[in-house]
This record gives C-alpha cells, sequence and structure tokens, in this order.
C-alpha cells in the first residue's frame, strides 16, 4: 500500500553497517528544535531536563526499534497498543498484586513481553498464510489483543505492589532514568540485528523487492514472521514496563503510541516503501517527538497545539525526505 | 516496489497458477463473500435477539451506519488509487465543530461554506500529495493531527446547537421511515457508483490504481484525478461531520474520532484491495453495514464487552482473508 | 565421448495446459557455450528457468555431473553448480554490491550469527576480480551503471563456483537485449572469458551474436528443440530458417518508400537541452516521415523522446507543433495535442496486465468515445474490434486479460492505443522491438510503414541500426547528448557504417 | 453472619415488606409489573473502578427490588453508539424500560432523550448536559437529571490544597479533557479560589485527558522546570493525581507533596490513607448506579407520581458530594454495603441526596 517507487531512485543512503552514523537532516533538525527550545525556554536545557526527555522516549524507543524491522520490510503495524494493552494486564495480575495471588517478579515481566511475541508470531503468520496486507492483519489484531486486555483486566485494573518491577520502571541508576537504559541497549540491539544479523539485512532486501528476494530462494516469509514477532516482543515489553512505571496494568497504556511511532519512524527519514531507513533513524524521530512534547510543555503549549505542530513537523519531515527523489514519472501512493 | 521486476514469465505464473487457484470458486463468487460475511454475524445477532430484523431495528443500524458508510465511500475512491486518507476523521469533527459555531450566525449559508472549506482541505492534502510527492499516508496522518489539533484549539469544548438546528434538523429526521442520512450516504454512494461505471473517471481511476505509470504514459491527468478524490473524502467528511451534529445537536473536536479505522476497515470487509485498483463502491456499502452489525449488534444482545472487539478483529482478518484478489496484489505487504 | 556437465533429458512443461516445453534434451559439455534461438514463446525463458530451479519441470530429467538433480528452487539449482543471469537486471538497489553478489550464501562471512562485513567483502571482491571489474563491493548497488550492474549480475552468476567447488552452469536470458553496441561487446567478452571457467547456455535473439560465441547453437520452435548446429557449420540464414520454417525478406535490404515531397512540418525542435542528458538538439519531423535517431544508449535519445511527450522537463529551448510552440508539462499536455508515445518498458509503461484488451487499447482517448459525458460503449466495442482486425491482434476476445497475451501482441496494443485517438499527429517510437521475434517484427515493420504512409510523423528511437535505417526516411544521430550527424531523406540513402562512425 | 444478612433473598425478602408497607400510599397505578420491568445502565466502560462501582450499584439495586431484567450497556467512548445501544433496546417494550445514563460526552443527552420521549421509555441523566435543555421543559420521560456540581468539587478539593501547603506557595494543575463539562468546572473552582488566596500561585496548568500514562510525563517535565517551586499538585481527577503521584514517586517526593484528585476511586483513597494524596470528592458511584433505576422502578409500580407532576427542582438537582480525606478516608475504601443505600432507594426518600436546583 505505501509507495510504489517504481524507477526512482532508491535510497541515498549506503546500506552498510556504522555508514547510518553521519549527520542526517532529521538529526541536524533534531539538534536545532533542541537549541531552539533552549533559547526560548529558560531552565530546559539543564541535565534534569535531559533525563526527563530520556525517561519521556523511553517507551516509544523500545516500540520504534520492533516497529523499524517491519516498515523496513515495507510492511507496518497497527497493533501496538491491542498487545501493549495485553502485555500490561498479563505483567499486572502476574506479579504481585491486588487481584490474584501470584508472584512471578521478573519472571512476570518475562511472561508478558513473551505474550506480546506470541501475538506478534500469530500476527505474522496469518500475514504469510492467509496472504493479507499487513494492514488488515495488524488492524484487527489491535482489536482483539484489546478484548483479551479487557478480559483480563475485569472490573478493576490490577495494581502492581511487587517493588523490584516499581523499580524498575521509576528509579534512576547513576542519575539515568533506568527505563531510558533499557530503551537504549534495545536500541543497539536493534542496530546489531539491522546491520550484522541475516534477519536485518534479509529485511533491507525485502523492503528493497521482495520479489526478487523470493526468486532467490530468500527466506521471505521467516523473516517477515520473524519481524512481527520482534516487533510483538518489544511491543509486549513496552506495555508492561509502561505498566511498572504507573503502577497497575491498564487498557490504556498504550493509547496513541501507534501514531506516534508510526510518525517518529517518519520523521526520522525511514521510508514507508520499506529498504530505506533504519532503527537509529527511528530512534532520532522518536527523539524529536519527546524533545517537542517536553518542549512545549515547559513554554506552556497545550497538548492540543502539540498534536498539530507535530502533524506540521511529520510533513516537514516526509518533505526533506522526498524532496530530492521528486520526478515527473515517479510513483507515490 | 522494486526497481528490478523479476522476469515477465516468473510472474505470469504466479499470476495464472492463482487464476487456476481462484477459479474454483471463481471471481464472481468471490464477489459474494462479503454478502456472506455480512449476514454471518446478522443472522447469529437476530438468532439471539430476533427483535434485531423488525423495521425499527433495521432502521436503527441503518441511521447507525450512515456516517460510516458516507466516510467510506469517498474512502474507496481514493483507496481505489492505491492511496488512503487517515484523516477523515479529524476533518469531520473540526466540521462539526465549525458548523456549530458558524451556524447560528449564517444558517445553512454556514453550512455550506462549511463544506466547501472541507472540500478545500481534502484538495489540499491531495495537492500536496501530488506536488510533493510524499505517500498520503504520510500527507494524511499529518493531516490528523494538524486538523484534529485545530479543532480542539478552536473549541476546546462541545458546542451545542440550540438556536438554528432547524438548519441541520433534516439530517436527524426520516423520510419514508428511513433515516435521511442514510438515504444521503446511499444517494451519494450510487450516483458515484454510476459515475464510475458510466464516465471515463471510473477507468481512471481504476487504471492508476493498477499501474500509476501507465495511466500517466497515457495521458490521463493522474494528479488532477488525485486530487479530486481527495476533495472528494474531504467533502464526505464535512457531510459526516453535519451528520453527526445534526444527530446529537452539537458539534464536538473529537466527535468523529472513534471512526477512523471502522471506516477503513469498512472498506478493505467489502473486498477492496489496500493496494488499489481492485474493489469497488457497491462492495463498501457491505463492508459498512457489517462493521456497523459488529459495532451495535455484539453489544446490543448482550455479548460481554470484551469479546466484541475479539470477534471484531477476527471477521476483519477473515473477511479480508477472503474476499482478497491476491492474483492482482501478489504480494502481501 | 566425454560425460556432459549438465544433461537435459526429454523435459516437458505446460502452462494451463498451453506446452510450453515438449520433450525437449540438450546437453552441455565443459567450458561449452550452447547458443539457444527461437522465436518468442518458443520455450527459450522456460527452459531456463527449469534449469535455473526458478519452474518445475513436468516431466523429464536433469542429469548435472552423471548425478540426477531436482531442481526445487534457485537454491537448489545453485546448489548443484547452476545459477542465471537475468535479461531484466535482478539487483537490490538499496543494498551493497557485496550482499547482492552473496545474497542467500552469506554463510562463509557470519561468524557467531552476526556479518563479518570485511570478510563478506572480500569473498565479493574476489568474485569481482574473475571479471576484472573495478567495482567497490562496499558500494550502495543503486549508485552504480547499468554495465557496472551488469557485471555484478555475472560476478554473482560465478560465485556459485566456490560453493559447489566445480566449474558452474551459467545460463545467460537475453543479457544483451538492452544494451548497446558498446555494453553488447562487453558481455560477449565477458563470456568468451567465462569459457575458461564455466560452461554456458545463451539466450538472445540477435543470430549474429548467437554464432559469435556459440559452440553450437540449439533451435526451438513451439517448446521444441529441432535442431542443434555446430557454429562451423551454419549461418545465419540456416538459423533463421529453421526458427521461422520459412525464407524470412530480408528486411534491411527492403527499400524505404521515398517521402512524398512538399510534406509539410508537423513538429519542429530547435535547441531543446536537457543539461543532464542533451544539448541543443534541433530536428524537423514532416507528416509522412519516419525520422529515425541512431545512438548508443544513453547518448540522450530517449531523454528526448521523453521530454517530447511531456514526460521529462526540457531546460532551454523550443518545441513547435503545426507552428504553434507548445509547453509540455506533463504526458497529458502532449497527448492533447495529438503526440503518442509507445515506451520502452512494455510491462511496466504500456499495458495494464489485469484490464482487458479493450480498456487498454481506450485508456488514452475515452473523451474520444464519449457521447456527452458518457461512454458510449457500443462504439468503444466496434472501434476495438476494428484495430484488433486491422493489426491482426491475436487475442481470444476483446476483453482478455492483457497478460495473456503474448509481448508482440502487447506491443501491437500499445500501438493501438494511439491510434484510437482521433487527433494523432506525431508518434514517438521507443525501442518498440524490443524483445520480439523476428516474425512480429515483420509485422511491426509493416504496420509502422503503413503509419506513415497515412500522414503520421513518426520519430523512431531502436535497438539497432539496421533497424533505424530499415525504417527512417531521415535519421539523426546522437552521440554524448549531442547531434554527430543527419542524413536527411532528400538525400542519398547513407551506408550502415557511415552512421555507426558518427555514433562511436 | 453478618454477611448472610444481606444475602439477596433476605433483600427481596425486606424489598416485598418496604413495597406493601408503601402501596397504601401508592399515588398511582402500576404501569407495568415489576415482572416486566427493564433496567439497563448505560456507560462508558467497566474497566475503570469507577464505573465499575455503577454497574456494581445497579445490580445491587435490581437485586434488592427484585428487577430480574437488568441490561449493561457499554459504548467504549463512543457517543454514536451509546446512542445507537439505546434505541435498538427499544425494540421490545419501551414504555417498561428505565435508563441510567453515564454520558460519554455532553452531548449525547439530548438524542438519547429524544428517543425516550419518542419511544415512551424513562431516562435518568448523570453529571451534565448542554446548555438550555432541560427536563421538566416538556421532555415528559426524562424523569430526572442529577447534576453533579463539579464547580463545587473543584472548590472544595482545591480548598484542601491550598491549606495543605499553607496559602503559601506554588501548585500545578492537571486538567481534563477540555471538552467536558466537569473538566472545565473543576478547573473553574480551583480558580475561584485561588483568587480568594493570592499566597498561591497557579505555576503551569495542562491537560492529560484524564489519562494517568498522560499525565506522568506532564508532571516531570514540570518537576524538572519548577523543582523546588511545586509546593501542591491538583489533578480534575483521581487517575492524572496518581499518575502525578508516580512522577513524584520516581523524584523521590512521593507523600512530600501534597495531592489532591475527584472521583474518589479505591486507589486514590487509599494513597489518601497512606498520606501521599490529601483528598479526593467522590459522588459516590454506587448511589449513581442505581438512584436512577430507583426512580424509575418508582414510577412504574406507579409509587411515585408521575415526573411531569414533580418540582422542577426534583427534575434536575444537584448531587451531595462526600469530600475524602485522611480521617475519613478508611470508611470509603470498604465495599459500600446495600443497607448504606437502602433507604436511599425509597420511594419517598428518592430526593435524600439533593443539594438543591442544579438549573
Amino acid at each position: 500500500m505505501m509507495p510504489a517507487d517504481h524507477q526512482g531512485p532508491v535510497g541515498a543512503r549506503p546500506a552498510a553497517a556504522g555508514q547510518e552514523l553521519r549527520l542526517s537532516t532529521p538529526l541536524l533538525a533534531l539538534i536545532v528544535l533542541y537549541l531552539g527550545f533552549s533559547l526560548i525556554a529558560p531552565g530546559f536545557a539543564t541535565v534534569e531536563n535531559l533525563w526527563t526527555i530520556a525517561d519521556r522516549c523511553a517507551i516509544p524507543l523500545i516500540l520504534a526499534v520492533g516497529t523499524t524491522f517491519i516498515i523496513l520490510q515495507g510492511s507496518i503495524d497497527l497493533s501496538i497498543e491491542g498487545v501493549m494493552a495485553a502485555s500490561s494486564l498479563t505483567v499486572a495480575l502476574c506479579v504481585l498484586n491486588n487481584r490474584t495471588g501470584l508472584d512471578l517478579g521478573l519472571f512476570g515481566l518475562a511472561l508478558a513481553t513473551l505474550a506480546g511475541a506470541g501475538l506478534g508470531l500469530l500476527t505474522g503468520l496469518a500475514i504469510i498464510f492467509l496472504r493479507v496486507p499487513s494492514f488488515m492483519v495488524t488492524l484487527g489484531v489491535w482489536s482483539a489483543s484489546t478484548g483479551i486486555a479487557m478480559l483480563l483486566s475485569g472490573d478493576q485494573p490490577p495494581l502492581i505492589r511487587d517493588s523490584v518491577l516499581r523499580a524498575l520502571g521509576l528509579g534512576r541508576s547513576l542519575a539515568v532514568p533506568n527505563l531510558f537504559l533499557v530503551a537504549i541497549s534495545i536500541v543497539l540491539l536493534g542496530y546489531l540485528l539491522q546491520n550484522y544479523t541475516r534477519f536485518g539485512r534479509y529485511s533491507m532486501v525485502i523492503g528493497g523487492g521482495e520479489d526478487l528476494a523470493r526468486l532467490l530462494g530468500l527466506p521471505v516469509d521467516r523473516c517477515k514472521v520473524l519481524a512481527f514477532a520482534f516487533a510483538g516482543l518489544l511491543s509486549g515489553l513496552a506495555g508492561a514496563l509502561e505498566s511498572a512505571r504507573i503502577g497497575l496494568g491498564h487498557i490504556d497504556v498504550g493509547a496513541g503510541q501507534m501514531f506516534a511511532t508510526i510518525s517518529a519512524v517518519v520523521i526520522g527519514g525511514t521510508s514507508l516503501g520499506g529498504g530505506r531507513g533504519g532503527v537509529l533513524q527511528s530512534a532520532v524521530g522518536i527523539l524529536t517527538l519527546a524533545v517537542l512534547a517536553d518542549g512545549l510543555v515547559f513554554i506552556g503549549v497545550s497538548p492540543y497545539t502539540q498534536k498539530a505542530v507535530q502533524g506540521a513537523l511529520i510533513l516537514s519531515a516526509a518533505l526533506v525526505a522526498t524532496w530530492p527523489h521528486r520526478g515527473r514519472l515517479r510513483i507515490v501512493k | 516496489m522494486t526497481p528490478a521486476p523479476p522476469p515477465t514469465d516468473g510472474n505470469a505464473t504466479i499470476a495464472s497458477r492463482d487464476r487456476d487457484v481462484r477459479s474454483r470458486f471463481g471471481r464472481a463468487a468471490r464477489r459474494f463473500v462479503p454478502l456472506a460475511i455480512l449476514i454471518g454475524p446478522l443472522s447469529m445477532v437476530s438468532a439471539i435477539e430476533p427483535s434485531f430484523l423488525s423495521p425499527y431495528a433495521l432502521n436503527v443500524l441503518a441511521d447507525e451506519s450512515s456516517v460510516i458508510l458516507i466516510l467510506s465511500t469517498a474512502q474507496t475512491v481514493v483507496i481505489l488509487m492505491g492511496g488512503i486518507d487517515l484523516s477523515m476523521t479529524a476533518i469531520a469533527s473540526l466540521a462539526s465543530v465549525l458548523i456549530a459555531l458558524v451556524l447560528p450566525a449564517t444558517g445553512s449559508g454556514g453550512i455550506l461554506g462549511v463544506l466547501v472549506l472541507t472540500t478545500l482541505i481534502g484538495a489540499l492534502q491531495g495537492l500536496i500529495h501530488t506536488r510533493t510527492q510524499i505517500p498520503s499516508f504520510i500527507v494524511t496522518l499529518a493531516g490528523l493531527g494538524v486538523w484534529s489539533g485545530l479543532a480542539l484549539t478552536i473549541a476546546q469544548t462541545t458546542i451545542p446547537v440550540t438556536s438554528s438546528y432547524a438548519a441541520v434538523s433534516w439530517f436527524a429526521r426520516s423520510s419514508m421511515g428511513i433515516p435521511n442520512s442514510f438515504n444521503l450516504a446511499l444517494v451519494a454512494l450510487i450516483l458515484l457508483a454510476l459515475a464510475f461505471r458510466l464516465l471515463p473517471l471510473g477507468r481512471h481511476v481504476y487504471a492508476i490504481g493498477l499501474a500509476e505509470r501507465v495511466a500517466l504514459f497515457s495521458g490521463l491527468h493522474v494528479g488532477r484525478i488525485k486530487i479530486f478524490g481527495f476533495a472528494l473524502t474531504g467533502l464526505s467528511s464535512g457531510l459526516a461531520g453535519l451528520t453527526m451534529l445534526a444527530r446529537t445537536s452539537s458539534g464536538s473536536p473529537t466527535i468523529a474520532d472513534s471512526l477512523l479505522l471502522p471506516s477503513i476497515a469498512a472498506v478493505v470487509i467489502g473486498g477492496t484491495s489496500i493496494t488499489g485498483g481492485v474493489g469497488g463502491l457497491g462492495r463498501t456499502l457491505i463492508g459498512a453495514l457489517t462493521i456497523t452489525v459488529l459495532r451495535v449488534g455484539f453489544a446490543a444482545i448482550g455479548v460481554a464487552p470484551a469479546y466484541e472487539p475479539i470477534a471484531y478483529g477476527m471477521v476483519v482478518i477473515v473477511a479480508v482473508a477472503l474476499t482478497i484478489d491476491r492474483s492482482k496484489a501478489h504480494i502481501a505487504k | 565421448m566425454i560425460e556432459p556437465i549438465l544433461r537435459v533429458e526429454g523435459v516437458s512443461k505446460s502452462f494451463a495446459g498451453v506446452r510450453a516445453l515438449d520433450d525437449v534434451s540438450i546437453d552441455v559439455r565443459a567450458g561449452e557455450v550452447i547458443g539457444l534461438i527461437g522465436q518468442n514463446g518458443a520455450g527459450k525463458s522456460t527452459l531456463l528457468k527449469v534449469l535455473a530451479g526458478i519452474l518445475r519441470a513436468d516431466r523429464g530429467s536433469i542429469v548435472v555431473r552423471g548425478t540426477p538433480v531436482t531442481l526445487a528452487n534457485v537454491g537448489a539449482a545453485a546448489a548443484s553448480g547452476i545459477s542465471i543471469v537475468f535479461q531484466e537486471q535482478a539487483l537490490l538497489p538499496n543494498v551493497t554490491v557485496a550482499e547482492n553478489i552473496l545474497l542467500g550464501h552469506e554463510s562463509p562471512a557470519l561468524h557467531a550469527g552476526f556479518y563479518n562485513w570485511r570478510t563478506l567483502y572480500a569473498l565479493a571482491a574476489a568474485q569481482l576480480d574473475k571479471l576484472g571489474a573495478r567495482i567497490s563491493p562496499s558500494a550502495l548497488t543503486a549508485t552504480l551503471s547499468f554495465g557496472e550492474r551488469q557485471l555484478v549480475e555475472i560476478a554473482r552468476a560465478l560465485a556459485v563456483e566456490e560453493r559447489t567447488r566445480h566449474a558452474p552452469i551459467i545460463l545467460f536470458d537475453e543479457p544483451t537485449s538492452m544494451l548497446d553496441p558498446k555494453g553488447i561487446e562487453a558481455v560477449l567478452g565477458q563470456i568468451e572469458r567465462l569459457r575458461q571457467r564455466a560452461s554456458i547456455v545463451f539466450v538472445s535473439h540477435r543470430l549474429d551474436e548467437v554464432l559469435r560465441v556459440s559452440d553450437r547453437i540449439c533451435v526451438m520452435v513451439n517448446g521444441r528443440s529441432i535442431a542443434i548446429r555446430n557454429r562451423a557449420t551454419c549461418k545465419v540464414a540456416d538459423l533463421e530458417r529453421l526458427m521461422l520454417g520459412r525464407e524470412l525478406d530480408a528486411e534491411d535490404d527492403q527499400q524505404v518508400p521515398l517521402l512524398k515531397p512538399g510534406a509539410k512540418v508537423i513538429l519542429s525542435v530547435r535547441g531543446l537541452t536537457r543539461h543532464s542528458s542533451y544539448q541543443d538538439v534541433s530536428f524537423e519531423l514532416h507528416s509522412g516521415e519516419v525520422l529515425g535517431i541512431a545512438e548508443l544508449a544513453g547518448s540522450g535519445g530517449e531523454s528526448l523522446c521523453r521530454t517530447l511527450f511531456g514526460a521529462e522537463r526540457a531546460d532551454a529551448g523550443e518545441i513547435i507543433l503545426e507552428g504553434r510552440q507548445v509547453r509540455l508539462r506533463q504526458p497529458a499536455d502532449a497527448v492533447r495535442l495529438g503526440i503518442g508515445y509507445v515506451p520502452a518498458e512494455r510491462r511496466l509503461d504500456g499495458i495494464i496486465g489485469s484490464l482487458g484488451v479493450r480498456e487498454n487499447m481506450t485508456l488514452a482517448h475515452l473523451d474520444d468515445l464519449r457521447r456527452g459525458p458518457i461512454i458510449d460503449m457500443a462504439r468503444e466495442r466496434e472501434v476495438v474490434k476494428s484495430w484488433i482486425e486491422r493489426m491482426q491482434i491475436r487475442t481470444p476476445e476483446a476483453d482478455t486479460p492483457a497478460q495473456d497475451l503474448s509481448g508482440g501482441n502487447q506491443q501491437k496494443v500499445v500501438l493501438a492505443k494511439w491510434l484510437v485517438g482521433r487527433k494523432l499527429k506525431v508518434l514517438i517510437l521507443d525501442h518498440p522491438l524490443r524483445g520480439l521475434d523476428v516474425g512480429v517484427k515483420a509485422e511491426m515493420f509493416s504496420l509502422i510503414r503503413e503509419l506513415a504512409e497515412a500522414g503520421l510523423g513518426v520519430l523512431l528511437l531502436a535497438d539497432t541500426v539496421d533497424e533505424v535505417m530499415a525504417l527512417s526516411h531521415s535519421i539523426i544521430v546522437m552521440k554524448d547528448g549531442f547531434v554527430s550527424g543527419r542524413f536527411s531523406a532528400t538525400a542519398a540513402k547513407p551506408s550502415r557504417l557511415q552512421v555507426l562512425e558518427r555514433m562511436v | 453472619m453478618k454477611r448472610a444478612l444481606y444475602s439477596p433473598a433476605v433483600l427481596t425478602a425486606c424489598a416485598a415488606v418496604i413495597v406493601i408497607v408503601a402501596t397504601p400510599a401508592a399515588a398511582a397505578d402500576a404501569i407495568c409489573q415489576k415482572s416486566d420491568i427493564r433496567l439497563v445502565n448505560s456507560m462508558r466502560e467497566i474497566a475503570q473502578p469507577y464505573h465499575a462501582n455503577l454497574d456494581k450499584g445497579g445490580r445491587l439495586f435490581a437485586a434488592w427490588a427484585g428487577v430480574k431484567n437488568y441490561v449493561l450497556q457499554l459504548n467504549q467512548g463512543d457517543s454514536d453508539k451509546q446512542i445507537s445501544l439505546m434505541r435498538l433496546l427499544l425494540t421490545t417494550s419501551p414504555s417498561c424500560t428505565v435508563f441510567n445514563v453515564e454520558p460519554n460526552a455532553d452531548l449525547v443527552v439530548k438524542p438519547m432523550v429524544d428517543t425516550a420521549n419518542r419511544s415512551g421509555s424513562w431516562i435518568v441523566t448523570h453529571w451534565a448536559h448542554n446548555e438550555g435543555l432541560h427536563p421538566f421543559d416538556g421532555n415528559d420521560h426524562w424523569v430526572a437529571h442529577v447534576a453533579v456540581d463539579s464547580l463545587e468539587a473543584g472548590v472544595a478539593i482545591s480548598r484542601l490544597l491550598v491549606d495543605a501547603i499553607g496559602r503559601t506557595g506554588g501548585i500545578v494543575a492537571l486538567q481534563g479533557r477540555l471538552d467536558t463539562d466537569p473538566a472545565r468546572n473543576r478547573f473553574a473552582g480551583l480558580q475561584r479560589v485561588l483568587e480568594q488566596t493570592p499566597g498561591v500561585k497557579l505555576l503551569d496548568q495542562q491537560t492529560a485527558n484524564w489519562d494517568r500514562t498522560a499525565a506522568f510525563p506532564i508532571m516531570q517535565t514540570w518537576l524538572a522546570k519548577y523543582r523546588s517551586q511545586i509546593n501542591g499538585v491538583w489533578a480534575a481527577n483521581d487517575d492524572m493525581a496518581l499518575g502525578a503521584l508516580e512522577a513524584l514517586r520516581a523524584a523521590g517526593l512521593a507523600g512530600k507533596i501534597p495531592i489532591v484528585g475527584v472521583d474518589g476511586i479505591p486507589e486514590a483513597i487509599a494513597a489518601i490513607e497512606k498520606g501521599e494524596m490529601i483528598s479526593t470528592v467522590s459522588s459516590d458511584a454506587y448511589y449513581q448506579g442505581s438512584i436512577g433505576l430507583a426512580m424509575g422502578v418508582c414510577i412504574l409500580t406507579g409509587q411515585t407520581p408521575l415526573p411531569a407532576t414533580w418540582s422542577k427542582e426534583n427534575r434536575e438537582f444537584y448531587l451531595k458530594l462526600v469530600v475524602i480525606t485522611r480521617d475519613n478516608a478508611a470508611q470509603y475504601l470498604r465495599e459500600p454495603q446495600p443497607e448504606t443505600y437502602i433507604h436511599d432507594w425509597q420511594c419517598d426518600r428518592l430526593w435524600s441526596r439533593s443539594t438543591g436546583k442544579a438549573f
């Protein structure tokens, strides 16, 4: 469904490892945005606020890593919020809480994460075996897993009493928010996967030309399923960590994350057509949105205006990314 | 997708093999699958709650479905061209707010003005999409943010329509026992369907959806046609907003938010391929009705709220799996 | 008698009842180049695909180095040392050259599941060295030139050598059909060099090429291999007779009918320039004239054609249609003014495979077929019917999906798409004969001549100089974006050599 | 033992008694047989304690009144759906159906009231509705509107907050979704109190859409921006208050900075007991979930005259709110017992919690 770019020049960015680190336009934009806020909002450019931003973008970062692989393959994942909800309740009910007698501690966190992976796996398999566009399957999975979450939630959201988990969600290590540390390690993991494993490179290949990849007998289907399982896993992790942060399992832990994540990925310069971009770019996109949100609160702008600004940002980011590739014969959907 | 397409026969065989498999059902048979999918839940619901098929109840369903129908009719046109419009509900909400604001002063003239405005908004998005060659998914994703942000900034509250409600009351009333809003939606859909059959427009839209480059090289005004499509979504968004305003006699910046994904799902459940070129308006009518039955039918027969989204998700996936024409979109992205 | 490296025995394959391969048997000996020729649909590509593991044979056996193999997929074929070089280049633009070369076989470069890029580059470089190609393995494929990409393709094919520890069997599916003479030389050169280390099956439409590089030539007709000839013992004419089952009236010698004197100028171009592709091009096209552009690919001709169709922007110069200067912002403008264009990329730009012949044919001119605002279906049908007959388009019915037609008939549909229009004045043909077999070519030749005689102005860009000369009244030669020679219709017909020397 | 006392059986028994006692005083003839009566609670969802309690209250009453037919309608935050669900249900015996409605948004009230009038079913609405709309303006089937004075709630918690910080210092305010009446009026209450206490400065305010996850980062940013200047946190509902609380916890400030909220959800009350929040205001979900149904049953069984004959202030009145602080937190933490409500359900005491007209 995304841009079918038949002959337009592809991927100005070298795909080889390490070469993504150079200063890209989105990165510049991020820096400019940060400096801009530092100028107009006194007290914005403090270390403390930096950690606030870090904490703010932790969960979205984790989500973005998973989504990036899916988008690199030219698919899309709308199920993030549903999966987060399901895992949020799973973790809340598994660790020490006020509803069930369970007290699995971090093992509960693992369970919730795996639950997410399970949902992702199912999604992937459905896409492969039913040969239905990911857009629709993930739309369905979103709805279905929200239902599962509702089942688990019952009439009272379970409160998390597990101190270890809460500490993970709220605490800091050497001034750095724990969740941010988790997020960073996930991003690094994603970067490694993308540039140093078959899964990552093949994801790039599939995005660049799926039918060709099939022709050459690459394990396209396996890669796709893997990508969705991985994304599900991270959505699960994100949902669980969000719950650890706010202290209960709740259906709405993921509210608004799907559009935010996709927007961020786009802002970072990853093409929805697939085959272009990467984990680091997406991370930049997430940071941009986090800085924006934090900065706007700083200067006291309502989140509604924030919505609008974010929209404008998406557009301009896409503009920067596509402008050089314009041409009378370029096909974009 | 790939700048290096695989050998012709490679495709041809995939396609032909598909045609062989399919020919058992036959494309014709597949056309009725959506109908079956509509009848399934409907009969299930009415089995438990016979009164569900009473004229009165059907009337309520028609009323409930009208807004989704208005939205997804126009959405179909855009999707047929391989694009998508994520901003429709945001524009609808904006419209409801604006109408509520201008109605007392201007009366029906104001309504017209707002409809023109929303049409222009849609056209603007189309223009940006075609001129800057940014994927419609992204342009309208940005639009989603901008327009809803704008609506919330203009009216941070629900605006009741009291004084000059008469001007819009028609949309809330019924004629010949059928809600006017539904009649409106139906007439719009039929007219559009006719236009597609009889005018060059229809062929051009399908051509763009199937092979935009060929359309270009055949000298079609691809840009214009796309912009027309988005203008259409803009207009219908306006109408949807108007209808909801009439029904609730007030405008709200979030009035239509919950309809975005249902209205898209309606198109695809009907059997229109999200990748464009395959499908049609008639199918969307069925899709819209199906969605409605799922949305209210299940709740009406007292299915536990948690199972409703689950069933909803399942049906979406199954419906698409059964209706999608794989011979034309052989890669499921 | 040495055991052949590859032996194909009684292989058959049919699609939906249609026999594509009928009991074909060939064998390939070590270091041998087999030329595979035949009309479109004769089964050449199908045979290659079966050997490459893309298609499964219905019957028959394939024996590699004495052991029967089942080529379930491309991987399996590669495992037994067979690899294919596709006609359209099958490379991924968004990854490195190295990845393209080793795609699916990175394992040697994997350390504990992780890429060791240095190793990967080294392995790729090794393959490129076999061809003496100076291409950086770490380069992004999209940044390579057409020729370079072709080399990468061949390098990928060669890579099976290490994997099988045998001389590979490499299948070339019309590697030259989209190349200019220079490119062709390069490829043929490569094939010559590959002899040392590989056995080759080589498909081409250009009989002279086949004769040059092949040791033996296998002629296929409707899915059967009807003859295998040694290079030494046969000539182009023989092969043509075998292919067509009849003597071909050699197109090239047929005289182009003279241009009617005093034909008025339809299209004239003055100082047209697009900095990136061609400079200061000027010419005049008369009604009834076929103006041929002779060039090596990438000399600006294609870009020029697209500009005249509004598909590319010109930076300077003017286009004058029937005395009035026109601005072509998009193809739609050109079409409105009566300019038609037959694109080189038929499958991508010419026809919509899943739509019927009728809808394809009338797509560009539905406005001419309206009664009021509404399409006059009845008239549409009869118009389409008449053109199907006039052009002898072989299709079961008017609504058969275009993708089910043979390449030649598809091309006719694309041509008809423009003739349906009432006010067509200029027709631009961008490699109209590309990928067509000799038989269909002949038909196209006469079609194009008819059109010209009917008063159309035809601008022709063809694959070979011979085609240009066979069809054109006047010729302009382009080289590196400049017009390097002109042969007007009035002057005496130039010799093949005269044209060629201005091209290179 | 104590539990057994309130088993449904016993409840229905005493219900019966009451009915018998009440019948002589009956003001009108019964409209429906009790067996025909259908009680509907229409609300957003039941994942939230507040809504869960609405439902519990309704069921509690149905059991007590001996009405078998209790229907729960959830709209999942979709106004259109709330309206359609009501209409769909009315395919059968509308005149014996009572709707107790927690509006998904102000704007659903009018269409639902219109539906009731047209179909002859009965509806009681809660919270707020669009201006210029009143039960007593010819809406004979709109039994009553039980309004919640969000302004009062806002004032109440604001007072406690400013007192808690010694009437001086800086506070931040988390607003609800601005397109709702409670959000506006609760904040208005805060502003009123601030006018009276010049010592307290409103450092910043943002809307967090009633949402805990949204409140969290906003609070964090404020902590980064104002650091020690923040002496108190005002939240338009408990969910956001708790979100802010977690943000404070992360900064090691939980319990050090007073927080107030509205709704009285169990978590908040627990937090108050712990001293991490100082106050919340409850409109008593159990009561809201049942009172409308009680009114309906009283009318349908003829124990109460038709609403048309009621006084205006009985048709649209404010609900008594309970301010919960550390002193009384304990008693609201318990699952409320039926006997707390039985006397409010008596047909002659239906307005026991009214604080006067709401128009």
